[in-house]
């Protein structure tokens, strides 16, 4: 099977679901720009301006008009150059996109995805934040972070295909990560969590970019002879914490490593389910590895000592473990 | 007696020439007027008696606007409006045991009782919402706009708000993305004076919205929106525009709301010698008497038609109260998902 | 002592706040209607549209000009009518009002207040929410939710005179509660829980207006003999848990409820924190007491279903004994 | 020889009898824009050697936007910009020193190495940041000035953004604010042709961006942004209008960006020609030729000027090249809050 990268995944899902004449793509320097991080480049050269929109920084406009789009027959795209400018667009996300469906008593569907991307890279306090429990918390939207080549390919399609609105979550320090990934077209059922790796001391709940730096974790540890099992949630709403309960059946002992800041954040509630479910099982109390709380600094250590880092995660499960 | 030749259009009447409607069009009109006040005032009723719950916005008092404004649209095309959703909805010919049952909160209802007041829907109808988080439909109906533009086909989308409406970001992103991609959309304002209660000139620089377009170099116009017939004229002009493919017009409606903004409001923002004033301007009492003066009408039809209406309305509320209530599945993922998901351990509450 | 409604206190709140000449009111509806829900009502009057500042429906503006005034050395309180308009303004309170003390290294404060309110009845899917998970999420806010008529006054002038901005979190269905109140000016200092009953067989940690409904539940179980213990978290931000954990390390059982989705929402956090800080002290998994994962339903009947009742709580503390 | 007069004007110099100013002054502005040019040349290279980190967006080209904009400004007046801020706080005469080391992220950075380089702020000198949510700082600045106005003083505010904000939801809310409430705000746009990548005509329906201030019946101009003494004169009418009671206005200065939008641009939407074009009309190239025509400063006084720029410039690297990083402290909570509160147990990482 070909490697190749997220970038390059995501890039062929996009050129797969253009295939379907609904489908369109809407968002901030898309077209001309070359995209922000490369994944529409020369979108607007194939498939033309009426379908490869560069928009103006509006971006409550942008997500307003995939909806509307979407309600009367449309399959838009829209993308949020960076999940930071997302919160100007979570009056359409949230009171519209969430809702229409079952306030107006389902005779409306909106199939639309809102593509966007956490990330920091010095990029200090506004350009540097996760709001993944934003949009996880909240009915009527469905919410992915794959991590892999392969299930960014494959969630995106689905994505695109289902008829509710989707927000699909990237990682601006993922486009160069490479996988195996088949040249056909293909699709990953969302809502599906998965055993990113065996192992049967200890079970890391994690997604998105996380999967990745707790593997290198794991490999850190397996040196010691500490197995270490992995759950890639996959999918933010609806939560599927089955494969994850069935881990922690086995080991006992857990730790959730999330991209964001902890109290109330992501890893609260996958915490609290695993304690709800995996109650009689537990031998340790479950550790939590997230961002510091602050607003993330500019200053390059301090960002470093800010983030989630392998090393806090092999911290982490050593001391739950001992 | 009036004459009404073959084509039901009176001789003597300017009325009917100039409009170039036939009696019964005419007439068809004063009927949708008095069947969004009556509707209302039998949901004031009901609101009273706690048939109704959580926020009743009514229309009376602004009937012309929609009726006026949706004479000018085909059925292929498109509607969006806000809370105050009422008249849009009955103009568009939704059926109102449907829209007394939504208020009741009966599955028989618009949106299956799962929206109430502020958000009547019809799809069949291309009759898209009523929305309550106020100017932000405008984004969505800019959108289904651009979705016609896609699809080519020549539909055209319209748009109501208030002048309250137009200080909101939404509108102006709106407007760009509408102008600067010509899109077939008209920008309906209905300018009450008021937004919930500030009045205009509190809330706005320019209190004459439609000059507001001048930022994008928009066609725009300002129109009697108590005038159901100037309403309806600078209405097909719109919509002529926008179909023509020369891109979104913004009307301004003048109007006035002779209730309060919602049934919780002690308006003690004007007095009663205000609204007594724009009373007088009542857009039905306008055009009832217009109708007669010209000879379209024979007071003994207009009967007919208040006491047609005031049936169906007492039908409407028999209707709402006999339906059945929504059942569980509406709060379960199935009624939040038009695909759900099902997941284990499930959702919480399912 | 006085007893007085929710609505009154925040008025002396308001009132004794105003004879700071920094301190201006500025929101829709706020003067010329006389306040939606009553709190501002004759503030106009008093004090003029200089200081009681009607403004267009833009709640992005009246934040955004509410933090550039702190900046500048005013007091502003911005009250955002409901909290469902406040998603308009979350650029503003999450990339500003929380981030310029520290992106800009300490230099510039932003003593801003922001009042707003949750609540429900028959207000459908978009008028119904609670975004209480959001603002505690959120590093660089202050984030309060008082019960008691006592707290609302004296947190709210806390709020008020605190360097720091502050979202102070009201209920439409509180305003009406009763209360002793006294009549002088006080504070009540932010991010400190309270013991708002003693019982000895199970804690049951929460705030706002649920503090109101679980003592009701409370009532009912002691006819039971069951005696339910209760903590009034009062903020988010910080969360102080103290005083829930004492009370876990006596009774050994928790039910946690706040009036939100369950999904990524307040009561993940809290009952994260309970198990990991009372971990020792576990005999049964904590219940969750929440609205059902739905955009709210206008029909009263779902809408009944929906939210959180005394007899759901009742039901999840005996659930939780057995 | 030119003849300088005892005020230092230079009596054959129509432009020294025109603006108003003396000699010293006139090169002052001068060397405010090679200071510009030359640090930014400097962070482009230390960008280069991974000195400097994040988003860079350079200000090369548009100097004379800033210089001759916040000549017209008192002390006492107020600044708010976007994160192309380097040209602002050089105008302002924040410490290049503590620039360059906010740059580098270090403590004795303007924001003490948290914010870098789109947030620099001084508030020592009302410069209250550069912030980096496109056109949310509008809002923020019209805040201000109704604290100047509640204040009964008599300082403005200026906020300075780019062709591209003009279209988000807060520009228009923020005029309709502050014309309604007749605040001392001067809202610069800088329109420098293109939003990142798209270009102007992509992006907003009325490219003239000055008319879109007619929707509000704001006072606004359009200035050659390349010209800093034009820019300075419209800056200073459009302040004293604000400074007067009479409400704000909208400038529009015409620029150009020679450098790509941030450092990562592979300016693929522009042709090299176009840039050379611009390149031409180089405000820095076309200001001292005015000044050597005018006989207002010598090639001497130029070259002098260059060099100590130049020694300034590699004085503010050194400095922060040796200046220490901020501390833990600024990654605790007393390094978010002005009034942390403890709480046990501590929130997370304490
Ligand atoms: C974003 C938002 N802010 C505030 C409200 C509360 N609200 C509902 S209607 C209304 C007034 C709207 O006035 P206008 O647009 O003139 O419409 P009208 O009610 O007069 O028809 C307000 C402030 C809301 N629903 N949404
Ligand atoms: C709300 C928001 N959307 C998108 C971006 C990403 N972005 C940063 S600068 C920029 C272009 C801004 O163009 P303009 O306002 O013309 O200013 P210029 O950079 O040309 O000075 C964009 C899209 C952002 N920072 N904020
Ligand atoms: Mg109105
Ligand atoms: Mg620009």
């Amino acid at each position: 099977m070909p490697v190749i990268t997220v970038r390059e995944a995501l890039r062929q899902a996009l050129h797969d679901a253009m295939q379907d004449e609904r489908v369109f793509i809407i968002g901030e320097d898309i077209g001309h720009y070359g995209s922000t991080y490369g994944v529409t480049a020369g979108f607007l050269e194939q498939y033309g301006p009426e379908r490869v929109r560069d928009t103006p920084i509006a971006e409550s406009g942008i997500v307003g008009i995939a909806i509307g789009a979407a309600m009367v027959g449309m399959r838009p795209i829209a993308e949020i150059m960076s999940v930071n400018f997302s919160l100007l667009a979570f009056d359409m996300l949230f009171n519209h996109a969430a809702k229409i469906y079952s306030m107006f008593g389902g005779q409306i569907t909106v199939p639309m995805v809102l593509r966007t991307t956490n990330g920091w890279t010095q990029l200090s306090a506004t350009h540097s934040q996760s709001f993944d429990v934003y949009f996880a918390h909240m009915p009527g939207l469905k919410v992915v972070a794959p991590a892999t080549p392969y299930d960014m390919k494959g969630m995106l399609k689905a994505a695109i295909e289902d008829p509710d609105p989707v927000v699909f979550i990237e990682h601006t320090l993922m486009y160069t990560v490479k996988g195996e990934v088949p040249e056909e077209s293909y699709t990953v059922p969302l809502g599906k969590a998965r055993l990113a790796r065996e192992g049967r001391d200890i079970t890391v709940v994690t997604y998105s970019r996380m999967v990745h730096l707790s593997q290198q974790a794991a490999d850190i540890l397996a040196r010691d002879g500490i197995e270490v099992e992995i759950v890639d949630l996959r999918t933010l709403r609806p939560l599927d914490m089955s494969v994850a309960i069935e881990s922690f059946k086995k080991t006992n002992r857990a730790v959730v490593v999330t991209e964001d800041w902890q109290s109330f954040g992501t890893s609260a509630e996958i915490a609290a389910r695993l304690y709800e479910y995996g109650f009689d099982y537990l031998d340790a109390p479950i550790a939590r590895v997230n961002f510091r709380e602050v607003p993330m600094p500019y200053s390059k250590n301090l960002e470093l000592q800010t983030v989630v880092t392998v090393d806090r995660i092999v911290h982490a499960i050593r001391k739950t473990l001992s | 007696m009036t004459q009404i030749d073959e084509h039901g259009r009176n001789s003597t009447s300017t009325l009917l020439n100039d409009s170039g409607l036939d009696a019964a069009t005419l007439i068809d009109y004063y009927r949708q007027m008095v069947l969004i006040r009556r509707f209302e005032e039998k949901c004031q009723e009901m609101y009273t008696r706690a048939k109704i719950g959580g926020f009743l916005h009514l229309y009376i008092g602004e009937e012309a606007t929609a009726v006026g404004a949706i004479a000018a649209l085909r059925p292929d095309d498109h509607i969006f409006t806000h809370y105050r959703d009422h008249g849009h909805a009955i103009a568009r010919g939704l059926d109102i045991n449907a829209l007394m049952a939504e208020l009741f909160g009966k599955v028989t209802g618009c949106s299956k009782g799962l929206g109430g007041s502020m958000h009547f829907a019809d799809a069949s109808k291309n009759f898209w919402g009523g929305y309550a988080i106020v100017g932000s439909h405008l984004p969505l109906a800019t959108g289904a706009a651009l979705g016609m533009k896609m699809q080519r086909k020549d539909s055209v989308v319209m748009v109501f708000f208030g002048d309250g409406a137009t200080n909101s970001g939404e509108f102006y992103e709106s407007l760009n993305f509408a102008q600067l991609w010509k899109l077939p959309v008209v920008f309906v304002c209905e300018n009450n004076l008021y937004a919930m209660g500030t009045p205009l000139e509190v809330h706005s620089s320019v209190t004459e919205i439609y000059r507001k377009a001048c930022a994008f170099d928009m066609k725009s116009e300002r129109v009697d929106g108590n005038d159901v017939l100037a309403m309806r004229e600078a209405s097909l002009r719109a919509v002529e525009h926008a179909r023509s493919g020369k891109g979104p017009v913004l009307l301004e409606a003048m109007t006035y709301r002779f209730r309060g903004h919602s049934a919780q409001d002690t308006q003690k923002y004007r007095t009663k010698e205000d609204v007594e004033r724009h009373r007088r301007n009542d857009p039905i009492t306008r055009y009832r008497t217009l109708l007669l003066n010209e000879g379209i009408a024979t007071e003994q039809q207009i009967r007919d038609i208040d006491r047609m209406v005031d049936d169906q309305v007492e039908a409407a509320v028999r209707f709402a109260d006999e339906s059945p209530e929504p059942g569980h599945e509406w709060i379960t993922q199935a009624g939040v998902y038009a695909a759900p998901i099902a997941v284990d351990p499930p959702i919480h509450g399912e």
